[in-house]
């Protein structure tokens, strides 16, 4: 019954998503991504939940609050409560800010993971994605590579008051510290996500320190707002740009040499397995409490394989299983 | 005579709450002066805001040369011919004189470029007929009000006008700038123009006009040629009854104890060393023309501006008055010559705006308004003052100009004053109101209070004085007590 | 001529009376509408759970508003509430995390605000600086004190004066109808309502708004006024930093960001002028649940995300011309 | 009085008398004494390449300032700006990538934003909603609009309209000193001067700022100068998304973000008066390079990053105070 006054629904909005559900059969699961606002970087994420959810017969919803913004994270999930849907895989804007929503939501009786940033502290089954702290020291490895171990670094933050963006930075630094003593970070600058700022930061950033080496980026919007000045100021190759996320621009920019590399989070994995591992949480299966999604370095040479790569790899490690 | 110029037919108004007009009928002949007579809130404005397309709504019909018309705007009249002066000042005080002079005429030099060089000369020959001084670069801000009143006039002519509509344009002028105005009528009146005047200064209406049309409560109550009658008729005329006009010589006789006590008040931007006594129960009326730093002297004395040199002794302690409220605390009252800029709250209720020097009393230890003590205290001075209302949660921005004038009054003496300083306080009223407010103030008197009345109506200030004042330039320059005070001792002490 | 007195705040006789012919009915109107419309295409806007999530979210919006309010009323602004609700969040759950007493951090919390608003008071009525500079530089200072602080972290607390704090606040009323934000707001809101229609500040606050000049003759003491708006708009906040800890179980540094906005802007849908004078609580709180409904009703009604943006905004002006034309038929 | 005849920008004889007298010099000179401490204290901030860097940031803020001038001075507001900027730029490219020819895209980008101010003049000065609702709610649709444009991505294009759009865009002038912003900056800003001064629209906006009823008694069509005011406001912003994408090399879907803001400060702290009536472009300009000095000082001082929002803060007030100081001493 409550299908139908869901289908009622469907018929009466017209949105593509919609029309994809009218002809999904009666007693279907239904399962709603909720990432932290609409960014591209959410959309292999949400093709690899739509394509398992094929797979698995269930029903998928896509629903970002309109903002960054915790309060507007929380509503959604309120309003999901509300419409007692059976299992939500969220990105999660803060951990203790979510943690009563998500429990309020389980003892609803729906499922709930968390993918790409957790929460730890609250009774979500599952974390499915990258490990910041993990993938910021990874960051630096790939970073030191680069470098040759020595030289000016500065880095770009996107915001700093996202806890999954300071973890990485904070792997990221001790990484740096750690291994590499030759390799100096210079400077910090908060970018606000925003590319106006980016791009000012970093053409200031060029004039005070005039030896730097490399620039790397923490939040998806840095890497290319950094390439932007790079090869405006003609000093690509002189300077190195390395970052997070696999944005077009990025990818565009790695295409061009500027950005020396990216990395990929696996973004289609963890939608996918959001999927699975919700099925398997409804079938009453315990399921692990972190999985690590892992990371691709994107370079010129992968730039054009690494995601129909990386769709291939899910596939087929689900198959085997 | 022939056809008249201007018909106006059967005209009706209303507004929520009033019907501000019922059935007017008002004509106008080329070259003639009609003065446009009645109370306050009789209706003449509003008949006027008719006639020149500020409310295109109404009911009757206005002919002009024989055709009827229908004004959609100001602009749709100015460009037919038909101008006004209106009551309340329509300037920009952000722009320069020159500006609101010519604003939506300007003089352009190239198509939408503005000519500076013919805007300021055009403009300075304009004040010049006026026999005004006004820096045309001048901000309209920094003006006195009888300058703003003057580039009101100014614009109004700025077009070639046909009927010129002036309501209460001697309201803030002295007599010599009156009597300007009143050479520059008759020249027009002799090149052919038709004018309707409005004021409540009845000499002025049996000095200039040709014909008085009177109206009682929005409705014709009598029209008569000027040269065949006198004020007594203009007066029954408009108030229907005979009222006595001048009240009876005042029973209290001024005490010798002095209440107020300035000396050598000096203050930005032109008041020098100014000294003088107020005694108990006394009237000193405060004479000069305009510009002479009357204003400024009492607000100077109020604490609304710094005070640079000099002490103010009350009831014989020296006082030290840096904000308005320490005033009012005193019991000093001041009634500004300014009532929309600095007497009045315009969005607020009579009822609120009467009691908004009062707040303590009307409210109680906790700080919360009575109502009820609200309302009784303003009923009383609704009727007191006779304030022409529909209620007292009538918005004041919707009073008559006189009406609006009361409230202020009525604000005034609710704090039970031992000082009272009214500037300009007759401004706009009507005769009948005028009598009142002249008898309150001599009551207020008999009761104890020292009163200081600037006017710039020379009769007024001899009417009501024990003593009057001059200024000249910031300074004083005579105190003359009654016996001697007439106009020619006044006028040399103030031009001096 | 209604219009202007009840805006005005009017005490009247008829309370009901006065607020049908309040100037806000037409955004009530449309309020009801889009309320009626979710309840009947949606199975969840009406379920007590969505109404006990909604009803939260919109009294921290209406908060924030009322006490932004005093400001706006005085033809002044303040930008800087957003980010004090932030700091003062801040604050408050430090001070628990240091192991005091809940109450001390809350007074530690409401301080914050009090002294914030108070150089924002000072430097406006004061010194004379204009309230959209100096709340503008109070904001960006408040949201670098934040940081500086948090480090972007949020705060959260171990020790049990943390614990029995959000027990405290995590009560609800009428068996879990009621959340505490929505009854601090209404308990505000009849305060707030008293002050502006029956108190001597209060139509003074108005007077103010009105005509600045004409109110200082009349012996007001116009600076203190708007010094004590200032402080009143940012001590709002302060309370709703504090509520926010009790859902969030930690002050997030994050936490009312562009705040300032919404609460203007649910001011200015129930009919507060910008340039001051006019305004009323009970048009504060239609202006925020309307804007608050709408969120929530995009979601459940599903909406696509990428459309969401455009269609608050069209929805929120077109609440805006209802009102009007309907002002304008009387 | 010169102070506030000056800042209405009325036609005075002297020019550089009249400037030397502007309201705006206090704020002036704080700005140059951030400057010459900057020139002392780093030695990057004079360098070629970091002024060609700063100016063209300022030129961008600068540019949206003086449209919005137009709105401010009628004492309206517009906070759709900063998203047209967005909206437009995203147009304009999406034209390019359709391989139109650059002049083309241009026209369209300016379109964009004429018609936003159009929708926006219209419901403001002829249906009669406040401009702050109307232009958030365009601030709205105008980010929605480019959500379902782009999906948040931005906007390359590899077409050769693209090419030879972007090398005319990539010009530079006196040797690389200036960089097309801050031309066209300049060329703006000289018109903005002259419109506002000289010619009969100009002066009828301020009158409409000073009092709108007495303007429209004047005969004046009020509405239609409000009308205009906005789309000059929304086509600013256009110009300011199409240089971006000279920058940029694409149409990024963040540009502009909050820049309305930023314009809006640049405004006020040159002396804008937000009640409209008061201001002057030179005063525009002031403020705009005031916030970009600011800003780029701060990194060049290696400020921590967790302090830079609180300095800019209280930076910004600073200035304000000393200018109130200065003019209170006079
Ligand atoms: N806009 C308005 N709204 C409501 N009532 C109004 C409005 N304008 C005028 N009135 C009412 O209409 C009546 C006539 O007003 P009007 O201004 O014409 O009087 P008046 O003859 O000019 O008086 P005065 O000599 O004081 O100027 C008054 O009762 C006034 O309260
Ligand atoms: N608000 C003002 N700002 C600046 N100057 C003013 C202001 N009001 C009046 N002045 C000028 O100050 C001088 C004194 O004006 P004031 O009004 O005190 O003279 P007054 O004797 O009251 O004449 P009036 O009949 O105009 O009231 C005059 O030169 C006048 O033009
Ligand atoms: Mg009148
Ligand atoms: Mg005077």
């Amino acid at each position: 019954q409550k299908t139908e006054t869901k289908k009622e629904g469907a018929n009466s909005k017209q949105s593509a998503k919609q029309e994809a559900k009218a002809d999904a059969g009666k007693g279907k699961k239904t399962f709603v991504m909720v990432p932290k606002v609409v960014m591209p970087y959410y959309e292999p994420c949400f093709e690899g939940f739509k394509d398992a959810a094929a797979k698995y017969g269930a029903e998928v919803e896509y629903l970002p609050p309109n903002e960054m913004k915790l309060p507007l994270q929380v509503k959604v999930i309120e309003d999901l409560i509300a419409r007692k849907v059976d299992g939500i895989a969220i990105s999660a804007l803060d951990d203790i800010g979510l943690k009563q929503v998500i429990n309020d939501a389980m003892a609803a009786g729906i499922k709930v993971v968390t993918f790409d940033a957790p929460a730890p502290s609250s009774n979500a089954l599952s974390y499915i994605g990258t490990i910041n702290e993990a993938a910021g020291a990874a960051a630096a490895e790939e970073m030191i590579k680069t470098m040759g171990g020595e030289g000016e670094l500065a880095i770009l933050q996107g915001g700093l008051v996202s806890s999954n963006l300071n973890q990485r930075f904070e792997g990221f630094k001790k990484t740096i510290e750690t291994k590499a003593p030759n390799i100096k970070i210079v400077a910090r600058e908060d970018t606000e996500g925003k590319i106006d700022t980016t791009v000012a930061k970093v053409e200031a950033l060029l004039q005070v320190h005039p030896n730097l080496k490399a620039f790397f980026g923490v939040s998806a919007t840095d890497a290319p707002g950094a390439a932007i000045v790079i090869e405006e100021q003609k000093k690509v190759g002189k300077i190195l740009i390395g970052g997070f996320d696999d944005t077009p621009d990025t990818l565009s920019a790695i295409r061009k040499g500027t950005v020396s590399f990216a990395l990929a989070q696996q973004t289609y994995k963890m939608g996918w397995l959001s999927v699975v591992k919700l099925c398997e949480a409804i079938e009453g299966k315990t399921i692990e409490k972190e999985i690590n999604t892992g990371l691709l370095v994107v370079t010129k040479e992968n730039v054009d394989s690494y995601m129909s790569e990386m769709k291939a790899n899910v596939e087929k490690s689900d198959a085997a299983k | 005579m022939s056809m008249p110029l201007l018909e106006m037919r059967e005209i009706s108004k209303g507004f929520p709450g009033v019907q501000a007009l019922k059935n007017v009928n008002f004509s106008l002949s080329k070259g003639e002066i009609v003065c446009l007579l009645g109370e306050n809130g009789a209706g003449k404005s509003t008949l006027m805001k008719v006639l020149t397309g500020v409310y295109p709504e109404y009911e009757g019909t206005v002919s002009l040369n024989g055709e009827t018309i229908r004004f959609r705007n100001t602009r749709d009249a100015f460009e037919k011919g038909v101008s006004i002066v209106f009551q309340e000042f329509n300037l920009c005080p952000n722009l320069s004189a020159m500006e609101n002079l010519f604003l939506g005429n300007e003089n352009r030099s190239l198509p939408g470029f503005i000519s500076y060089g013919a805007t300021r000369k055009k403009a300075v020959e304009a004040f010049r007929k006026l026999r005004m001084e006004i820096d045309p670069d001048a901000l309209v801000k920094d003006l006195g009000v009888a300058q703003q009143q003057m580039i009101e006039i100014a614009k109004a002519l700025s077009h070639d006008t046909k009927i010129l509509v002036m309501d209460e344009p001697t309201a803030v002028l002295t007599e010599l700038e009156a009597k300007n105005l009143f050479d520059l009528m008759r020249e027009l009146k002799a090149q052919g123009m038709a004018i309707v005047f409005i004021s409540h200064k009845l000499n002025e209406v049996l000095a200039i006009t040709d014909r008085v049309v009177c109206l009682r409560d929005g409705e014709n109550s009598g029209e008569a040629c000027t040269r065949e009658i006198g004020e007594n008729d203009l007066v029954s005329m408009m108030v229907g009854r005979e009222i006595d006009r001048f009240y009876s010589k005042r029973a209290g006789q001024a005490s010798s104890e002095v209440v107020l006590d300035v000396r050598n008040l000096t203050g930005r931007p032109m008041t020098r060393n100014v000294s003088f006594k107020l005694h108990k129960g006394e009237i000193v009326g405060l004479a000069g023309l305009i510009g002479a730093g009357r204003t400024e002297l009492a607000r100077l004395l109020i604490g609304a501006e710094k005070v640079t040199d000099g002490e103010i002794w009350l009831h014989g302690e020296k006082v030290s008055i840096t904000h308005p409220k320490h005033a009012v605390a005193r019991k000093i009252a001041y009634v500004s010559e300014d009532r929309k800029k600095y007497g009045l709250v315009l969005p607020m209720t009579v009822r609120e705006n009467t009691t908004l020097a009062v707040h303590s009393r009307v409210s109680n230890w906790a700080g919360f308004i009575s109502g009820s003590k609200e309302r009784t205290l303003t009923k009383d001075f609704i009727e007191r003052l006779r304030i022409k209302v529909p209620h007292a949660e009538e918005v004041v921005n919707n009073l008559s100009g006189g009406n609006q004038q009361k409230v202020v009054l009525a604000k005034w003496l609710a704090i039970a004053p031992d000082v009272l300083i009214l500037d300009e306080p007759t401004r706009g009223i009507d005769v009948g109101a005028k009598a009142e407010v002249h008898r309150i103030i001599a009551d207020l008197a008999d009761s104890g209070v020292a009163i200081l009345v600037i006017s710039s109506e020379l009769p007024e200030i001899l009417h009501v004085s024990d003593r009057v004042l001059v200024m000249h330039e910031g300074r004083m320059t005579a105190d003359i007590p009654r016996s001697e005070a007439n106009e020619e001792t006044i006028m040399r002490a103030a031009v001096a | 001529m209604t219009k202007s007195i009840d805006s005005t705040g009017r005490a009247g006789r008829n309370f009901l009376l006065d607020l049908l012919k309040q100037k806000e009915m037409g955004v009530f109107l449309a309020l009801v509408a889009i309320v009626a419309f979710l309840v009947c295409k949606t199975d969840s806007f009406a379920s007590k759970d969505n109404l006990f999530a909604v009803s939260r979210q919109i009294a921290y919006v209406a908060i924030v508003a009322l006490g932004i309010f005093f400001v706006i009323v005085t033809s002044g602004i303040d930008l800087s509430v957003g980010s004090l609700v932030c700091l003062s969040g801040v604050i408050c759950a430090l001070v628990l995390q240091g192991g005091h007493h809940p109450l001390l951090a809350v007074l530690a919390g409401l301080l914050t605000g009090a002294v914030a608003g108070a150089i924002n008071g000072l430097l406006v009525s004061y010194v004379g600086v204009t309230s959209f500079i100096v709340t503008l530089g109070m904001l960006s200072v408040a949201k670098g004190a934040v940081l500086v602080l948090t480090h972007g972290d949020s705060v959260r607390g171990s020790t049990e004066q943390f614990s029995t704090f959000l027990d405290f606040g995590k009560r609800t009323f009428l068996d879990g109808r009621l959340s505490m934000p929505v009854v601090v707001l209404l308990v505000l809101a009849v305060i707030c309502y008293i002050v502006l229609r029956y108190t001597v500040f209060g139509r003074r606050l108005f007077a103010v708004g009105g005509n600045e000049q004409a109110t200082e003759l009349s012996g007001i003491n116009v600076r203190g006024i708007k010094f004590f708006s200032f402080v009143i708009a940012s001590v709002a906040s302060s309370i709703v930093g504090i509520l926010y800890i009790f859902q969030y179980n930690s002050a997030q540094s994050s936490a009312g960001e562009g705040m300032e906005m919404d609460a203007i802007a649910a001011a200015v849908i129930g009919g507060t002028s910008l340039l001051g004078g006019q305004g009323s609580v009970v048009g504060i709180l239609i202006g925020a649940i309307m804007m608050g409904v709408i969120r929530n009703g995009l979601v459940l009604m599903k909406v696509d995300a990428y459309w969401q943006k455009s269609i608050i905004g069209a929805i929120i002006v077109l609440a805006a011309v209802i009102d009007i034309l309907r002002s304008k038929r009387k």
